[in-house]
């Protein structure tokens, strides 16, 4: 059972990761070229409700710096960029991802997959997280890209819903980075290809939120958690193109196939968990088995919607570009959405995917995610007898990964989850 | 008669308990762990069993519990200290709601549910600070037993403020004081108020719930119970056997195992068993 | 001929130092710091007195350093270690960039000009694990005496890793390398590759480049010296008795002040107000 | 004992220990009138003014206050003074308020106010998004509408419509407060030995409690007796000092620095209550006008972004004018806007040859020790050569 089950497992993904590797192979060649023969003009944006239809309109190069810190962290190479921002003037205490970058930036700016382009335009695209402002007032001093400021007010109405200034604002806001882009291509909007981008993007969105719903199925096909990476970085470079949408086409049909197979990732799944918080990048693999060996499968995750969160209806409209791009950012993505939406945005995913604990990963870098993590435990323990788990390590900064003390909270967590069962006498 | 056994290696001393089949307490042994952690183990276990008086063959299941519990390589099964003290606490005092256990280099807080199973739990255990060690190494700067500062603390008028919370650093911390000629009972006040609120912050992580049952070793130091007690303005369940929960916890575990063993002869389904079968 | 005395009152050892005028040392003397720093302070001073066989009366200005500065009544200025530790650093090695200086409980790296001005520095006092007590807590462990320390750790073949990052969390450890098997030096060397690599981060931070000057206690040990060499992939100056660099630091400091007072006393008195108490 | 050292011994202790007990006080001598608390950094009084309200600025716990609830919400990487707000509020030291405002200064402080709209139901808890481009056409618009949607929720808690002539009139009330502010500032820049920081301190921060008219009469009667003062300036090195826009350093921690050796001549603590650069005008559309005035004529932090202009270039700037000698970076720790601000000074400084030394303080430190021996390695480096 656990045999066929590995191997099925990566003979399905295979399909799926084989393609991903290809074409974002063909996007880093894209900015390895535009680095070193100055080769199209790139844009810097965040991955938070980017408005990447617009710069594809333009032909422009989307670069995320976040990407390239996720990068640098996965190959475990992001140490000494920290360390070096470090010793120019960053404290130990800012986000990682950020120093991670700027080290790599100031110097000859090669991830372990691309040389990265200097901007053109610098997009910050301030979509919940401060941070984001001050990382990319930072590159702005450090190259003379033009720098704009995308202010997409927080989510604040009780409602939930952005009131009409506020889509009003960023729609205006997203006219004068047009007019930015017009200046720095030479060329005019072409809306004719940009509806087309945005109705690529609908289809695209669409095809995401069915393949996280097959996680519903008992077993998931796969981990919302850490076999979502594979699929969030074609979402964020490639959203709008013919490669994109082939892509999610793909992993939807393998998903659909490995649901009616009734396999997951696991030889067996003995528990449905909800994960809070962005992934140690730097310890990923030591990390997923620490859950694995307890048959553990992440059925939802918050970090899989940074980028945006289409799963609860969301499409962008190819009628209403701007203001669907607008809606994006205000609305429907988990950075831009206050503490409280949050713990919503985790209470659905436990009961429409019908999970049996919530693990909080809380990583020093990231304040926005993990900045009072401490109450959203309170609210599920207490308020909802949810078991909860919460590890504290870093997205970014292996100097913060104690593995013998996750793994020893982990297993207590699981061993009490299964004494749970005993006693019970249920079944997860 | 069947027995089982739980070993609880810890980083300064080493706790093992054997119990028969109705869950009563044959034997309790406490040596330090020091250098050889596998042979603390073995020693701890021999010296159960020979104040149980029975044989190795009687144990029927060991369960190593504790951070040195993988080199428990005699036992059945290894368990998290984390789920064996509350599940020894939940049998000395049933209503036990919240477990603060104070050992030797960590602290821990744990939420217990109904049925004894940990609900949730925080523990300190990068920096040797607000622990065991730190009341040792005051002593020692103080040139006092261990068993003697809590009753000294216990005097304070006006305790002193710390201005460290380093393990190291406290002895020197502690001798400015002396030289500023404050009272022992006052420095010590200080420091098991220190120690107190550190650890009151960690365990109000999980939610401080009553009743509250103090387990580790330094549940023994009757200074740092009452220091606890007056800030959280409630009672502390401390059994004469506080010191000894993590390894009854282990060897209830133990017998719960034995007994599915019995049953349906495959402890992988039996809950943590499986830790071991996955490894 | 005019003399003047600095004076350290550091957390583990109180040093006094005589200079004169040509800037030679007339005596020294170095004492385990006692809590009472008014007379452990007169007590260190009367020895370096009396080596140079000289009458408090002799000297013409005293400066005083290190935490328990303020608590020396016969003092004329107290300057902080820092100031003070740049200031003899580069009067030694005057090509020094880099001082790196570990007491007993403290690690401080500072930058300095080539005329011992402090650019920039940074400092750990919270955490023994990157100071000497660590090393004299495992030395405890270890069953050794401080001063045999810096020798054995250097003649180690493999150091082995010391991975916590707890002073106290460590000697499990040791204990454990101990019974291991493993050899003392070996883990002494472990014990201060873990302080070099700490020492290193502090030092980037403050700005490191050659040369560098390691002074303080712990750059009596030897092996410490070799394991900060091989960490920073630098040569390190020492001076034979790098602890007494403090006290030299605030003689010379006490000499340029007496200088200066003498130029233009008038002027220099309201200074005096400003500066001490 | 001059009226001004009066008023410093009467504040002094409450600053120091619970600020806040001031306006309790006030609240039973005043039950109808309703009190609005505000966090850091910036927050337009004036409107809550307008509607009959008095804002009172909720700046931290101090360091006398034990966190023993807040830091099981908090973990430790986040600043103190979000813990020790939600610990006021935890244990009842903010029932007297009727609502408070937080702002999108940061990821905590904006997380924070969720959890205080969870933990405190009864609370009206607002929330204001700055806007964080200065360049747009469109954002004067947003600010505006901004404010009006705050307005309308300060309505209903006041029981009444907040006219624009009830803005208008609070303008006023705090373009004078503001002045008189500067005038403290210009002398503490001009004559730093005729008015310590922490005398200047205490005069801000109890306009951050106070109602503003009473504070205005402190004001303009200390202002009085301190431009009378003729003190001889002591040989200290003069500096301009940055970072302390939110949290705050203890009083004790501010006299160390000046004792160790300088003069403060510039500082940003409490920026937010005294960043307008000049007086909001009174005439036309007023909440439009405060909103302008925030894009145009507002002073720069560590959590206003604009990128019109570099923030080094606000600090040498004002460096320069004050005519200082070194600056003096003292950033809240885990602060993490300042402590980035940081990166971009450092090097700033550095190009530009001013000496500059770093520090980080929080507002529950209670020993000063290493802080004070930092500045006077500091002083001296400066000194001694
Ligand atoms: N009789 C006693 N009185 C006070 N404290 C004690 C006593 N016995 C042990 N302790 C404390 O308990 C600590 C060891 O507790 P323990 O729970 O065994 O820790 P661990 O499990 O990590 O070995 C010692 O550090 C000591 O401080
Ligand atoms: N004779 C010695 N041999 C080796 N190391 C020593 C010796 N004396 C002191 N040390 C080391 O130096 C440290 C004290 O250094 P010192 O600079 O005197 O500290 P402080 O100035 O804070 O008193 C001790 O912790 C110890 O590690
Ligand atoms: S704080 Fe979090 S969201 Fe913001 S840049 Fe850092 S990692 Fe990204
Ligand atoms: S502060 Fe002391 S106890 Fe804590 S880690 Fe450092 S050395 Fe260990
Ligand atoms: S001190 Fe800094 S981090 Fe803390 S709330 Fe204020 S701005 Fe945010």
């Amino acid at each position: 059972m656990a045999q066929t089950g590995t191997a099925e497992k990566t003979q399905y993904q295979g399909q799926m990761h084989l393609l991903q590797k290809e074409i974002m192979g063909r996007y880093f060649e894209r900015l390895t070229r535009a680095a070193e023969q100055g080769d199209g003009k790139a844009v810097y944006m965040l991955i938070s409700g980017n408005p990447v239809e617009l710069v594809h309109a333009f032909d422009m190069i989307p670069v995320y710096p976040e990407i390239n810190a996720l990068q640098l962290a996965v190959k475990k190479v992001a140490l000494p960029f920290i360390q070096k921002a470090e010793e120019i003037g960053y404290s130990m205490d800012n986000c990682a991802y950020v120093k991670a970058d700027v080290g790599m930036f100031l110097g000859d700016r090669k991830t372990p997959f691309a040389t990265i382009p200097l901007p053109s335009l610098i997009l910050c695209n301030y979509v919940g997280c401060n941070v984001y402002l001050q990382w990319f007032e930072h590159l702005a001093e450090n190259c003379n890209g033009e720098i704009y400021n995308l202010d997409v007010p927080f989510l604040r109405e009780p409602s939930g819903v952005p009131s009409q200034q506020d889509v009003e604002y960023v729609v205006r806001q997203l006219e004068e980075v047009i007019e930015a882009c017009e200046r720095l291509t030479g060329k005019k909007l072409d809306w004719a290809k940009f509806r087309k981008i945005v109705a690529l993007s609908g289809e695209t969105g669409e095809l995401w939120s069915k393949i996280k719903a097959l996680t519903k199925n008992v077993p998931s096909p796969y981990d919302a958690y850490f076999d979502s990476v594979t699929m969030m970085a074609p979402l964020y470079c490639l959203r709008g193109t013919e490669d994109g949408l082939r892509f999610f086409e793909t992993a939807l049909t393998e998903m659909e196939e490995k649901v009616r197979m009734g396999t997951g990732p696991l030889p067996e799944e003995r528990f449905r968990f909800v994960i809070e918080g962005p992934p140690p990048w730097p310890y990923l693999k030591t990390f997923r088995d620490m859950f694995s060996k307890w048959g553990a499968v992440a059925v939802a995750s918050t970090y899989s919607t940074v980028g945006g969160l289409w799963e609860f209806g969301f499409k962008h409209d190819a009628n209403r570009p701007l203001e669907s791009i607008a809606q994006h950012m205000l609305q429907w993505n988990v950075t831009n959405r206050n503490f409280l939406q949050r713990y919503e945005q985790i209470k659905r995913y436990v009961n429409e995917w019908s999970a049996n604990a919530l693990v909080i990963h809380s990583v020093k870098s990231c304040r926005l995610f993990s900045a009072g993590q401490g109450d959203m435990r309170e609210y599920f323990t207490k308020e909802l007898d949810l078991p909860t788990l919460l590890i504290e390590s870093d997205i970014e900064d292996p100097r913060y990964f104690s593995e013998a003390q996750l793994k020893n909270r982990i297993d207590a967590f699981f061993e009490s989850l299964e004494h749970k069962k005993l006693v019970r006498g249920g079944t997860a | 008669m069947i027995y089982t056994a739980g070993i609880d290696v810890g980083s300064t001393q080493t706790k093992g308990i054997i119990i028969n089949q109705d869950q009563e307490i044959v034997a309790r042994a406490l040596i330090m762990t020091g250098a050889n952690v596998t042979r603390a183990g073995e020693n701890c276990f021999n010296e159960s069993l020979k104040l149980a008086g029975i044989q190795r063959e009687q144990v029927v299941y060991v369960v190593g519990t504790g951070y040195g519990r993988y080199k428990v390589t005699f036992g059945d099964a290894q368990i998290t200290e984390i789920s064996c003290h509350a599940r020894g606490a939940y049998y000395l005092f049933p209503k036990t709601k919240t477990v603060i256990d104070m050992g030797g280099q960590d602290a821990k807080g744990i939420r217990v549910g109904e049925g004894g199973e940990v609900k949730d739990f925080v523990m300190n255990d990068k920096c040797a600070a607000g622990t065991g060690r730190f009341l040792g190494s005051a002593a020692e700067a103080l040139l006092l037993d261990l068993d003697d500062i809590g009753p000294i603390a216990m005097k304070a008028k006006n305790p002193v403020r710390l201005t460290t919370v380093c393990t190291v650093f406290v002895e020197s911390d502690i001798m400015s004081y002396l030289a500023q000629n404050k009272k022992v009972e006052d420095i010590l006040g200080g420091v098991h108020s220190a120690i107190a609120a550190r650890t009151i912050s960690l365990v109000r992580r999980v939610g401080i719930e009553p009743e509250v049952t103090f387990t580790g070793g330094v549940s023994r130091n009757i200074g740092m119970v009452k220091a606890l007690e007056e800030r959280l303005q409630m009672k502390l369940n401390v059994s004469p056997d506080s010191h000894y929960v993590g390894a009854l916890g282990a060897s209830l575990f133990a017998l719960e195992r034995a007994t599915a063993k019995a049953n349906q002869g495959k402890p992988e389904t039996a809950g943590a068993g499986t830790s071991t079968a996955l490894h | 001929m005019v003399f003047v005395a600095g004076i350290d009152i550091g957390a583990k050892t109180t040093k006094a130092i005589i200079l004169d005028d040509k800037r030679q040392i007339r005596g020294q003397s170095s004492i385990r710091t006692k809590p009472d720093f008014p007379v452990i302070a007169k007590e260190a001073l009367d020895g370096a007195l009396q080596q140079a066989t000289l009458k408090q009366d002799d000297l013409s200005y005293i400066a005083t350093t290190g935490f328990g500065r303020y608590n020396v009544p016969f003092r004329d200025l107290q300057i902080t270690d820092i100031t003070c530790v740049a200031v003899g650093a580069v009067f030694l090695f005057p090509r020094t960039h880099t001082v790196l200086d570990i007491g007993a409980q403290s690690t401080r790296a500072i930058r300095v000009s080539n005329v011992g001005k402090v650019m920039e520095f940074r400092t750990n006092d919270k955490c023994a694990a990157g100071a000497g007590g660590f090393i004299e807590r495992a030395a405890k462990y270890l069953e050794v005496q401080m001063d045999e320390v810096g020798q054995l750790s250097l003649d180690a073949a493999q150091p082995k890793t010391i991975s916590s990052v707890c002073a106290v969390l460590a000697e499990s450890e040791i204990i454990n390398h101990v019974s291991s098997g493993e050899s003392v030096e070996n883990i002494l060397r472990g014990v201060h590759n873990s302080l070099a690599s700490r020492a290193l981060a502090l030092m980037k931070r403050a700005g490191l480049d050659d040369e560098v000057t390691f002074v303080g206690g712990v750059a009596r040990q030897k092996g410490m010296v070799k394991a900060l060499a091989d960490t920073i992939k630098r040569k390190v100056n020492v001076s034979d008795e790098p602890d007494m660099v403090g006290a030299l630091g605030a003689a010379l400091l006490a000499l340029k002040r007496l200088e200066k007072l003498r130029e233009s006393a008038k002027q220099d008195a309201s200074k005096e107000e400003a500066r001490v108490a | 004992m001059t009226n001004l050292e009066k008023v410093i011994s009467r504040y002094r202790e409450p600053l120091e220990t619970y600020p806040l007990d001031l306006m309790v006080e006030w609240k039973k001598n005043h039950p109808s009138r309703k009190l609005i608390g505000c966090y850091p950094v910036y927050t337009p009084a004036e409107l809550i003014h307008a509607g009959g309200m008095i804002p009172v600025g909720v700046i931290g716990g101090g360091n006398r206050l034990e966190i023993a609830h807040a830091d099981s919400r908090f973990q430790s990487f986040v600043c103190s003074i979000v813990k020790s707000t939600l610990e006021l509020g935890m244990v009842g030291r903010l029932d007297f308020l009727d609502g408070i405002v937080f702002h999108s200064i940061c990821d905590p402080a904006r997380n924070l106010g969720s959890v205080f709209k969870r933990n405190f139901p009864r609370l009206m808890v607002e929330y204001i998004h700055f806007p964080q481009n200065m360049t747009s056409r469109h954002t004067v618009d947003y600010l505006t509408a901004e404010y009006r949607r705050l307005k309308t929720s300060y309505e209903q808690v006041a029981g009444r419509p907040i006219t624009d002539d009830d803005i208008r009139q609070s303008l006023s009330v705090y373009n004078q407060q503001r002045k008189l502010l500067r005038e403290l500032y210009a002398i503490r820049a001009e004559k730093p030995q005729n008015l310590s920081t922490v005398e200047s301190y205490i005069l801000t921060r109890i306009g951050t409690i106070l109602p503003a008219e009473e504070h205005i009469a402190i004001l303009e009667e200390s202002l009085g007796e301190i431009r009378q003062r003729n003190e001889k300036p002591k040989d200290r090195i003069k500096v301009v000092l940055e970072g302390s826009f939110c949290e705050q350093p203890p009083l004790e921690l501010i006299e160390g620095l000046e004792a160790a050796g300088c003069y403060i001549l510039d500082d940003d603590f409490l920026v937010g209550y005294r960043f307008f650069t000049q007086d909001v005008p009174l005439e036309g559309d007023p909440i439009r006008n405060l909103a302008e005035s925030y894009i145009n004529r507002s002073v720069f932090s560590g959590v206003k972004h604009d990128s019109r202009e570099p923030k080094s270039k606000h600090l040498i700037d004002r460096f320069k004018e004050t005519g200082a000698a070194a600056v003096m970076i003292l950033a809240a720790k885990f602060c993490e806007p300042a402590l980035f601000d940081y990166a971009l000074y450092k090097r700033a400084l550095e190009t530009a040859g001013i000496p500059h030394l770093y520090l980080e303080f929080e507002e529950k430190m209670w020993i000063f020790d290493k802080a004070r021996s930092e500045v006077e390695t500091f002083v001296e480096s400066m000194l001694f050569d």
